[in-house]
């Protein structure tokens, strides 16, 4: 300010403070009035959990023990705006007691889409070489965990397919949401 | 070192601060000047709110009525971003109309100052344009017949009506593509052409000082003498930094006010629009609502007047005021034809409204 | 520029002419190659006639001899994006011998929503007060053209809508299209 | 009286286009000085067609594929328009970085022009922000894969990644908020910090003047000579008038390739997105490419480097360059480590690419 001691001298010093003080509190004020309720707007519906919306995955008898297939989730309901999304793959296995277990098509290394090959009994992922054994266990390449699995019910004859949740090596649920 | 000695010593940032801050301003510049910083501050509050509610609102026919209500109803907040962006729309009206009051009332329009008044004028028409594309968007009732209504009055224009009508709505009808390019006209063409004219309005203001009031020896337009009596009135004047408080204050109260008014009283959505309906009576947005009465004024084949002409030429004649009217006298005593046709016409708007 | 003798000696003033035409059709040239097809894209689809799809009103035999009904059109096939448009509504005339008008329910003054009023046997529109009889014809207010007509055809019983159509005071069709 | 002269007694216009127009420029500008201007008109072709653009495209999962194959196949002079924009994109990216890699050989990130890099870095940021946010829009198997990859991959960030993946996708998986998010920040949020940001950026440029090649007496940076240098340097150069010609030229240049690829290869479109496909291997644009095959290199419990860490304290460190380099040599061939290291980079980038 050496160079405009003019525009300086237009107001004393203590008084400069004081002004300089009220007009950022004044933006302060106007900041938190506008960005707290606007963040929340942003934030909180992306946040919020919300319940997964059962889908069908086909009648139980389509199924045969021992074999994995590809199904196209079909929501009970059609999701409407703004709940709509694509439509889901998952993959149902039905374990040689005759329990099933749906997984998760996307790779948990960073979510490509995992294929079955029955010739090799394998997941594999086309990405970074991810290969899962029938459990969803990873046997080698970079994912940290085992596929993520879907919550399913059986309810006359239909298995359903739910929530998706994270797993850990022992196959144990995982409190965490991943898609 | 501190970071404004850094700074400085790189960019100069500290004689551009003070020449800003520490600046003396003409001497009785006081409240009525806070208009302009009040209507800047509302289209701030309008870019940002509007930014946000993008994130939700859906600009389909199918899509749009939904989108709104799940805003209105579901995301958190979203009453009140919605109810701001639709009260504030309505603060900036008023406070950009009365910003030119003001200016019109001071003489703040003549020399030097001619090109600041019509690059405001236009500013005045591009948030007449916001108003007349954002309430189509939430598609309700309202939305559907006021665009029918607007886009039919475009078919007045002599000449160019059918295409002017045609290219606003997109096609013959109005429908999805109207709503696609009211969408893009209201979120990106117009606010683009907006900041850019706020821009250019900010930079004359800066670069030619504040307007002095019209008294003294500055009552009276003398381009010779301009320069020195400006100067003279600056040095009796106070510094840019305190009448900013005044400006921060009334931005403060103005935000104050229209979340109260958009918690109390929300922003309004009708039902989804029906072009089957044979009972809904439009009625456009308050400050379109003089021009739909004045239809009733001149009825029949007049209403090419109402419909055309008087919103033209009217324009061009605020838009060119400072032309039209090159008398040396600032106060609006000693000009008194403009002065007095312009109250005429503030009447008669308020009247009809 | 006299202000800046120093920067104007930079460049004689012949070389300054040259370039200044050379930056002027510079940049003519790529408002050129961006503005005309930006306008198009713009302005075309707005232009383009097409063709009205035909919408159904509704049985022959519903429709009285001598009265005025009001229906929602229905079209042949869904609208489908991007041409979605509101479903549109019009007024369906059985005169005296047995033939139709259908008359497009926008007043040909601003666009408001006319309504039929059976007692008085008159259109009203809500806005301005514009009237027209059964025929559409102006009787009071400030519309300068009769009411807008859909053209009609009858199949297999059934009354069908198409294209509007403006006409004049002796109902005689303009080759103008009017919405 | 001229227009000229009347706006220069209202504004002083002439002396503001001399100073900017006429002052002269270092000696040694040339060619790899267009690099910057070329950036920032492909920066405005990308605004102007991307504001078209959004006249007819609809952000909803069931009409934006829709409504981008009708901006393709039934718009006049759709598939050049939305192919001008997707082949431009990818020219920004090269200009920006060539950019970079000018400004880096040439120390001109060194005194007095630090913050310059640190804005344009930032705006570097921005553009690949563009990049990711815009290639989600049509929903196309590649966008929904790709933005299920690239959200994924944020929840690799150490602690917040879970919430930052759900910020990004509006909820937990790539679905309508998604869409409308991404949207919002491509067409909105990002324009308005990258054109305040370009406002900054310039603004420092045409303060400070345009960097000196690191050449004779400016080759080392002396902070207490350096004026006195630059105006010796200034002294013996060209009109910036002259320089504008050669940036005029280059933006023509560029907007007849971009043309040209626009016409000749069009903008992909593959198979709408389909969240059930066992058959698809998702693959980055090409500019993201190489932190993709970074993957490759660090497997396992190392993802978190290439995923998190190498892209944030890469962006950190090109951020704070001129802070981390503050050797007083300009010219690379003087200081080799960080050339060195920049080279291998660039390189290593190249390569993976």
């Amino acid at each position: 300010m050496s160079s405009e001691p003019h525009h300086q001298a237009s107001l004393p010093r203590s008084r400069r403070r004081f002004t300089m003080v009220l007009l950022g509190a004044i933006s302060g004020a106007i900041g938190g009035i506008l960005g707290i309720p606007l963040g929340g707007f942003f934030g909180l519906p992306a946040l919020r959990s919300r319940e997964f919306a059962w889908a069908e995955a086909g009648p139980v008898d389509g199924f045969k023990v021992g074999e994995i297939r590809f199904v196209a989730l079909m929501p009970l309901r059609r999701p409407v705006w703004p709940e709509e999304a694509p439509r889901m793959g998952a993959f149902v296995s039905r374990k040689a007691d005759g329990t099933f277990e749906v997984f998760h098509n996307h790779c948990t290394h960073v979510g490509c889409p995992v294929n079955w090959n029955p010739a090799a009994q394998r997941f594999f992922s086309p990405c970074h070489g991810g290969v899962f054994d029938r459990s969803g266990r990873v046997l080698a390449g970079p994912p940290q965990r085992p596929l993520d699995r879907h919550e399913m019910k059986v309810e006359k004859g239909v298995l359903y397919a739910g929530e998706i949740y994270s797993v850990n090596e022992r196959l144990e649920r995982v409190g965490r949401y991943h898609s | 070192m501190s970071l404004g000695a850094w700074l400085d010593d790189r960019l100069g940032t500290r004689s551009l601060a003070a020449g800003f801050f520490y600046r003396r301003i003409p001497r009785a510049v006081g409240w009525p000047h806070t208009l302009g910083s009040a209507t800047l501050f509302l289209l701030l509050v309008q870019t940002v709110t509007g930014i946000f509610l993008a994130f939700y609102y859906v600009p389909s026919v199918e899509h749009a009525y939904g989108s709104v209500q799940y805003i209105t109803e579901q995301v958190p907040f979203g009453a009140y971003v919605r109810g701001l962006h639709r009260w504030s729309a309505s603060l900036v009206v008023i406070f950009a109309v009365l910003h030119l009051v003001r200016v019109f009332f001071m003489g703040a329009y003549k020399y030097p100052r001619e090109t600041s008044w019509v690059v405001g004028v236009l500013l005045l028409g591009i948030i007449f344009a916001f108003g007349f594309t954002g309430y189509l968007l939430p598609w309700d009732q309202k939305a559907y017949w006021a665009t029918v209504v607007g886009t039919h009055i475009a078919e007045w224009a002599p000449g160019v009506g059918d295409v002017a009508a045609r290219l606003l709505r997109g096609g013959p009808e109005v429908g999805i593509r109207t709503l696609g390019r009211f969408f893009a006209f209201h979120v990106l063409f117009l606010p683009t052409f907006l900041w850019l004219l706020v821009a250019v309005h900010l930079f004359m203001v800066i670069r030619q000082g504040i307007a002095p009031p019209p008294v003294g020896r500055l009552a009276v337009i003398c381009p010779e003498e301009y320069r020195t009596r400006y100067e003279e009135s600056k040095a009796e004047g106070a510094s840019f930094l305190e009448h900013l408080t005044r400006d921060a204050e009334v931005a403060l109260a103005l935000l104050l006010i229209a979340s109260w008014l958009a918690l109390r009283y929300g922003a309004p959505l009708e039902e989804i629009a029906d072009a089957t309906t044979t009972t809904y009576v439009p009625r456009p947005e308050w400050y379109f609502y003089f021009l739909f009465e004045l239809l009733w004024v001149f009825p029949g084949r007049w209403t090419v007047l109402p419909a055309f002409w008087i919103p033209v030429l009217g324009f061009l004649a605020l838009l060119l005021l400072p032309f039209l009217d090159r008398g040396p006298a600032r106060s609006p005593l000693r000009g008194p034809v403009a002065s007095l046709a312009a109250t005429a016409v503030l009447v008669g708007v308020l009247f009809l409204t």
